[in-house]
């Protein structure tokens, strides 16, 4: 039923009707309304049986995550920023034993300096680490990859972040519809753990692998993140079959069939993006927008064939490898090695990326006018006036 | 579209306003967006919270530069230099005060079709005995505009609140709206006068 | 003539078994139906004092359980002895996730038991003094303070011995290690059984692997009760200590009877029983056979630092009472 | 690569086995060994007790099975267990730790014990057809006796005495060894077969020599040694030895109230005793060198005085008259010796016993070719016989000390060589291990348990009759104290090796079967050598 609801509050709800038995909780903005409307369903009740933890730290709630989890319980926590890199070392470990953990990182940028706004530096500096990443573009499709990212990663046995973007999305009240209890017990089978912790069957989870073996563990990674291409759309196809609205997936073609520019990008973003890209087409601009929903595995086949016509490429991202320039780029390059891509630095540490903004940047891109690097909206006295 | 934007201090309430103006919206049928300024204002520093009301589904959630609305919550942020901008001109301010434009030294912007005061501060103080005026300067704000109906206005403080400050809110809000559209058709008789 | 009682046996009760024992009264290192909770083939040192004490730990908690333990490993020499891939010497379920996380993993397994309504199974965390002095003490206080239902096992040596033997905060003062070549200039270092009394969980308490009866009591106990309980153990090591393979456990031994090492219990936070002192040694004979203290015995002896390890462990004697006095009847 | 599994995530897919394919073994340079080395109680013991061992089996509470360990080598409990001076208990390592283990009270528990049930030695050898005949039915003796029946041979004891028992009957007092505990261990031996000729003298050797297989003597050494005191006429001066036997024959002697006693060993004690139950309200040895040099054992020593015998250490006898004895203070030289000094002094005595000691009576052997006098004794070679073949000698009457317990060793080797003899065979004893001395214990595992003390009759009954002074164990008190042994040198499967096996590589083979080494994950660290409480594992290097 449609209501008109914060999206963290959406997310919370969603969470809590997949039935996780253990969620663990530390406040770090901007994910912090999550978990504290799951805690209100956990001591209302309402969500039963679960354990909802307090920790100490976000590398405790990942550590309590990785416990539950290996001991057979549907786990979820969730957070950003900070959090997210002060659980790094765990993150690895819950991907590197193949523990279905669902977590979501309400995207914000990293400090220094502090910043408490959105961008993707957070999951971007996780993007290697074993976990899926998918990526919201609403709130409705932010609380609708959460009944995904449960079946994908206990089908997979495999942990998957939901990246969503702080404040951007997790603060906006709109009108979203929950998933219900009926639906998500219909979609969401209860958790048959692939490996689980029992006295009554002894196993030894997490020993040392040496060189001998090393390298045999990673390419195992590496072929269920491959399984993962195709399992993502299949869940997704069954997500739309059994809740009769489409998210999820690998990508999300908006207009790009016969587009000579598209538009890459992950996120909220995609929204102002695409009611730029419709007023410019509109006008006559042969333009598209390429979202990206499936981040890990990077989907190189899906992106390769929506970007096949185009002429020219602009990556939007919000974060960026210091010294090497845009993120996604170097994935989107990997599919489409001989098209011209542009990448553009935007939105960091929330700062709006406006329809303005994007109107001027993308009459560039189809004008060839832009520069292989753009910081939008850059204001170039500052950073020159330091510069010289 | 119409966008809206809430000025008024940490701690009055301007992220509910949003919310529960998008919340009216919604009851209406409409799709609507409401979120606040990101950040980690305390209790008195000025705040700002969006609210965009559509017939189409809402993509973008760039924040509100060129209102069709503005809504000040607390009238001592009147000459903050952000307040009023990229207000367009023919755009609807509604302030929160008990005293005239003049006295705010609103003068220009007097025009009484689009710009109006409203005690909400009283009018809250009277039926709900604390001094939010944020649901209360909504029934105004459906006066002012007729974006939104006052009865949505209602439900949706009936489906926030509970108890007496339901019932109290409820009665700000019937109230501000009455005292809106007696201030509007004063206006509007001054016009045709 | 007064009757004695016999309870005395020809080895007391201190032996690891005893034929003339009634079988309820026999250890559980004595049952040759124990657990071997960690068996052989791991790749220990030889007279591993960590090896032997984990055994005797968690095959005290099986029994104790009735075999349903499940056991969370912080990294560290017991984990990467046990585990080398492909082998495992664990015949418990067993989770290795990182150094400094074992506690927080432990809430997690116990927080999913709870929720799956598995009353029945019990978690024992563990980690070495590095994993839970120093880099896991966060996750530990936390684990502490929620009093989830958790036995955490610490395996004191002083130090960071998989990796080559640094200092820890529980390294004892006056100790050569590695990062601490002239010797460990800190002092006690942190004693975490009282920062654990400190959150006033059910249960604390301190054992050697020179007492094993002891340590078996005490992990027997531990698991009578709920939610966070702490069982510091010292475990000597002979590689880091640089001490005779053979001589692990006397070196244990001499911990205690020179009071550099208190062991007690407490409930709820406050001392409920001490292990006297039998035979009562200066601490200089628990340094002296130990290489990271040979220096304070060298060309130029260090009178002071002894001295102020005995002032140390005098400290201990007179806060934790741990030499009998003589009661006037 | 692997297909995709759906059992286990890929982390693990490559399953973990067991580290028992692991054999640490290999790592080993040093190996345990087990052991038994020699407990020095046994190593003390001058009858052979084998004392562990029948402790051992006392703290399991096996009476029976203890008792009869103890007769494998000797035949008289009950005896020893009240006049044996516990060179086992001098020996005991329990002795550096706390208090030696009360081994002669549990002895003397399971002697009572056997008798007061019965228990009995039955002949399992078959009869070889041998005649033995033993000269002298004393401790010595009695136990070649016993020993040879054991055997099969057909053995004869004659003494001139009317009943058996030697010096246990005719020298010891009765308020330390019971005559009817003395009577049944006898008695137990002539059930045996064994054939008793008393009041038999045997003044000639030769024909025994031709009748018999092999002949033992143990004739015992029943002649005090005399001083020459100078006396007065009326002085009286008995010889203990011979005061004793009379006394134990039914005799009265006439001691008077005040009695000196001269000399320094375990026969002036129990004079001197017997003097106070005899109704002397003065009894005082007089000896010539210091208590500490005093052959006399310190418990009887403490016996006397609690009983108010008086000392004079340092004094010699010079003078004895009707009532009275000159004494001259002596001291001693830098070797011990004691040395006159010219200072004198009186005592009242009514009469002086003298206790210096006694002499064997040697003239059976005198002009027998080939028997070797010296010194007052018959030498004996390590076979215990004579310079004549077939002639065995032992008990006091051959060089050693004189104690009860000493001469029923030389009974039972004596036994054991005549029984090779006589098999034309040469008796070898087995080799000795190492001796289990204290610093190979790791008496830390032994829990703090004082000595049990035997209870004793308080003074007053003490000195008014001949009943028994010290009283025995309880069965409880007696189980407590042999369950203060150490088990010194040998396993006492007290598991500790199973358990402090880092490596799990000692495997416990059950009660009684002790322990087995796991050389496959024995990885040579020596813990369970160093805790052995017993000292009875060793590391041995292996070879390269």
């Amino acid at each position: 039923m449609r209501s008109q609801i914060e999206g963290s509050r959406a997310v919370a709800e969603t969470v809590a009707r997949c039935r996780p038995e253990v969620v663990c909780a530390y406040p770090i903005s901007p994910q912090t309304h999550i978990v504290e409307a799951l805690s209100v369903l956990v001591a209302s009740g309402e969500l039963a049986p679960c354990e909802f933890v307090n920790v100490e730290s976000e590398f405790g709630a990942m550590s309590v995550a990785i416990g539950a989890s290996a001991a057979g319980a549907r786990a979820y926590t969730a957070t950003a920023s900070q959090g997210l890199l002060y659980m790094a070392e765990a993150l690895y470990n819950a991907s590197g034993l193949g523990l279905p953990i669902v977590m979501t990182v309400a995207n914000r940028a990293i400090g220094a300096p502090i910043n408490i706004w959105n961008d993707h530096s957070d999951s971007m500096s996780q993007r290697d680490s074993g976990w899926i990443q998918l990526y919201a573009e609403t709130n409705q499709e932010a609380a609708d990859l959460h009944v995904q990212a449960f079946r994908i990663a206990e089908e997979l046995s495999l942990p998957v972040m939901v990246c969503m973007d702080g404040f951007v999305l997790t603060h906006a009240v709109e009108g979203i519809d929950v998933p219900s209890q009926e639906q998500v017990d219909a979609f969401l089978p209860p958790f048959g753990p692939q490996q689980v912790l029992d006295p009554d069957d002894p196993m030894t989870i997490g020993a040392m692998v040496g060189p001998d073996a090393f390298t045999e563990v990673r390419y195992l990674a590496h072929a269920k993140h491959l399984r993962a291409l195709e399992v993502i759309p299949r869940v997704a196809d069954e997500f739309a079959t059994t809740f009769w609205r489409s998210s999820g997936g690998l990508v999300r073609p908006y207009g790009c069939l016969g587009a000579d520019t598209v538009v890459v990008a992950l996120g909220s973003v995609l929204g102002t993006v695409k009611d730029t890209v419709d007023e410019l087409r509109a006008e006559g601009v042969s333009i598209g927008v390429l979202g990206l929903t499936t981040f890990r595995p990077f989907p190189y086949d899906a992106v390769r064939a929506a970007l096949r016509g185009a002429r020219r490429v602009v990556v939007l991202e919000r974060a960026l490898a210091a010294g090497m320039g845009g993120i996604v780029t170097a994935d989107v390059c990997g599919s489409v090695p001989d098209k011209p891509i542009t990448t553009v630095i935007a939105g960091l540490g929330g700062r709006p990326v406006t329809k303005k903004s994007l109107r001027g940047l993308l009459t560039d891109a189809v004008a060839d006018r832009l520069e292989p690097l753009t910081f939008l909206d850059l204001k170039h006295d500052v950073v020159e006036r330091e510069l010289s | 579209m119409f966008e809206v934007r809430i000025h008024g201090r940490g701690g009055q309430g301007v992220v509910t306003t949003a919310e529960l103006l998008s919340v009216a919206a919604f009851n209406e049928g409409r799709q609507a967006q409401a979120f606040p300024t990101f950040g980690s204002e305390r209790t008195g520093a000025p705040v700002v919270g969006f609210c965009r009301i559509a017939d189409q589904p809402i993509r973008s959630h760039e924040p509100i530069a060129a209102p069709d609305a503005v809504i000040i919550q607390d009238a001592t942020l009147i000459h903050q230099p952000d307040v009023l901008a990229g207000l367009r001109a023919d755009g609807y301010l509604l302030v929160n005060t008990s005293r005239s434009l003049a006295e705010l030294g609103l003068d220009a912007v007097d025009r009484p079709d689009r710009v109006l005061t409203v005690p909400a501060t009283e009018l809250a103080l009277t039926h709900l005995g604390r001094p939010l005026p944020g649901a209360v300067l909504l029934g105004a704000f459906a006066a002012l505009t007729a974006q939104v109906r006052v009865e949505s206005v209602i439900a949706a403080v009936r489906e926030r609140f509970s108890g007496s400050v339901a019932t109290g809110n409820v009665a700000a809000v019937r109230d501000a709206y009455d005292l809106a559209r007696r201030s509007l058709q004063e206006a509007a008789h001054a016009i045709t006068d | 003539m007064p009757v004695q009682r016999i309870k005395f046996y020809q080895t007391g009760s201190f032996a690891v078994g005893n034929r003339l024992l009634d079988p309820d009264q026999r250890s559980v290192q004595a049952d040759t139906e124990r657990t071997n909770s960690l068996t052989m083939g791991h790749r220990a040192c030889q007279g591993c004092g960590e090896a032997l004490g984990a055994r005797y730990v968690l095959d005290a908690v099986m029994r104790a359980t009735g075999n349903h333990a499940v056991t969370v490993n912080a990294t560290g020499c017991l984990e990467v002895f046990s585990t080398p891939f492909p082998e495992s010497s664990w015949r418990v379920p067993w989770l290795h996730s990182l150094f400094g996380n074992a506690p927080a993993v432990a809430t997690g397994v116990a927080a999913a038991l709870k929720a799956k309504g598995r009353t029945d199974v019990r978690v024992v965390g563990q980690g070495g003094d590095g994993g839970t002095v120093d880099i896991g003490l966060g996750c530990l206080s936390g684990m502490f303070e929620r009093n989830d239902d958790v036995l955490y096992v610490c395996y004191d040596n002083g130090g960071y011995m998989n990796t080559g033997v640094q200092r820890s905060g529980a390294t004892p003062h006056g100790a050569v290690t590695t990062t601490t070549p002239a010797g460990n200039s800190f002092r006690q270092g942190k004693s975490l059984p009282l920062i654990a009394m400190a959150h006033r969980i059910p249960y604390v308490a301190t054992a050697t692997v020179a007492d094993l009866r002891d340590l078996e009591y005490k992990a027997t106990r531990a698991m009578e009760f709920h939610g966070a309980r702490y069982l510091h153990v010292l475990v000597p090591c002979p590689l880091g200590w640089r001490t005779a393979s053979s001589e692990t456990i006397q070196i244990a031994r001499l911990a205690t009877e020179t009071g550099s090492f208190p062991v007690f219990e407490a409930v709820d936070g406050e001392v409920t029983d001490v292990t006297r002192i039998r035979r009562l040694r200066p601490v200089e004979d628990y340094l002296r056979p130990q290489g990271r203290f040979a220096h304070l015995f060298g060309d130029t002896p260090r009178g002071d630092v002894i001295s102020s390890i005995q002032a140390e462990a005098d400290r201990n004697i007179r806060t934790f009472g741990l030499v009998e006095t003589t009661e006037v009847s | 690569m692997p297909e995709a599994n759906s059992h286990h995530p890929y982390a693990i897919t490559l399953d973990v086995g067991s580290s028992l394919a692991n054999k640490t073994g290999s790592w080993r340079t040093e190996r345990p060994v087990y052991l038994d080395r020699l407990p020095p109680c046994n190593d003390a013991c001058p009858a052979g007790e084998n004392v562990q061992e029948w402790v051992a089996r006392a703290e399991e509470g096996d009476y029976e099975a203890a008792w009869r360990q103890i007769m494998v080598d000797n035949p008289f409990p009950a005896i020893m267990g009240r006049v044996c001076y516990r060179p086992c208990e001098t020996a005991c390592n329990r002795a550096t730790l706390d208090e030696p283990v009360g081994i002669n009270s549990i002895e003397r528990f399971l002697g009572d014990e056997a008798i007061s049930r019965g228990w009995s030695v039955v002949v399992e050898a078959p009869p070889t057809g041998k005649n033995v005949l033993v000269v002298g039915a004393g401790p010595s003796g009695l136990s070649a006796a016993y020993h040879l029946a054991l055997r099969g041979h057909q053995v004869t004891v004659r003494d001139d005495s009317p009943e058996a028992g030697g010096m246990m009957r005719y020298g010891i007092p009765s308020y330390r060894l019971t005559r009817d505990v003395v009577d049944a261990e006898i008695q137990r031996i002539v059930e045996m077969g064994v054939r008793l000729e008393l009041g038999t003298s045997v003044t000639d050797l030769g024909d025994a020599l031709v009748d018999f297989d092999a002949v033992f003597l143990a004739v015992g050494a029943h002649v005090g040694r005399r001083a020459d005191i100078p006396a007065g006429d009326s002085a009286r001066i008995v010889d203990a030895v011979s005061m004793l036997a009379g006394l134990a024959k039914g005799e009265q002697p006439l001691l008077g109230r005040r009695v000196a006693v001269y000399g320094g060993g375990n026969t002036a004690m129990d004079v001197a005793r017997t003097a106070r139950r005899l109704g002397a309200s003065d009894a005082i040895v007089v000896y010539r060198r210091t208590r500490e040099r005093m052959p006399a054992h310190d418990i009887e020593v403490r016996e006397a005085l609690d009983e108010g015998v008086r000392m004079r250490w340092l004094s010699t006898i010079v003078y004895a008259g009707a009532d009275r004895v000159r004494i001259e203070k002596m001291r001693l030289d830098e070797s011990g010796f004691p040395q006159p000094t010219g200072e004198f002094e009186e005592l009242d005595a009514d009469s002086v016993v003298l206790a210096l000691g006694q002499q064997a009576d040697l003239a059976l052997v005198r002009d027998l070719p080939g028997v070797e006098i010296a010194d007052g004794v018959v030498q004996v070679d390590g076979r215990m016989m004579t310079g004549h073949a077939g002639l065995f000698a032992g008990g006091d009457m051959v060089p050693g000390e004189r104690t009860v317990t000493v001469a029923v060793g030389h009974g039972k080797q004596a036994a054991r060589n005549i029984d090779a003899w006589l098999r034309s065979a040469t008796y070898e004893h087995p080799e000795r291990p190492e001796l289990a001395t204290y610093d190979r214990l790791n008496t830390w595992y032994y829990a703090d348990a004082p000595a049990t003390l035997r209870p004793q009759l308080d003074v007053a009954r003490r000195i008014t009759s001949f009943d028994e002074v010290t009283q025995g164990l309880t069965a409880e008190n007696a189980l407590f104290e042999a369950r203060r042994c150490m088990s010194c040198g040998n396993c006492l499967e007290c598991d500790n090796c199973f358990g402090v096996c880092p490596d799990n590589a000692i495997i416990k083979l059950g009660p009684g079967q002790g322990y087995e080494i796991d050389l496959d994950f024995c990885k040579g660290c020596g813990l369970c050598a160093a805790e052995c409480p017993s000292g009875a594992i060793t590391m041995i290097r292996e070879r390269s």
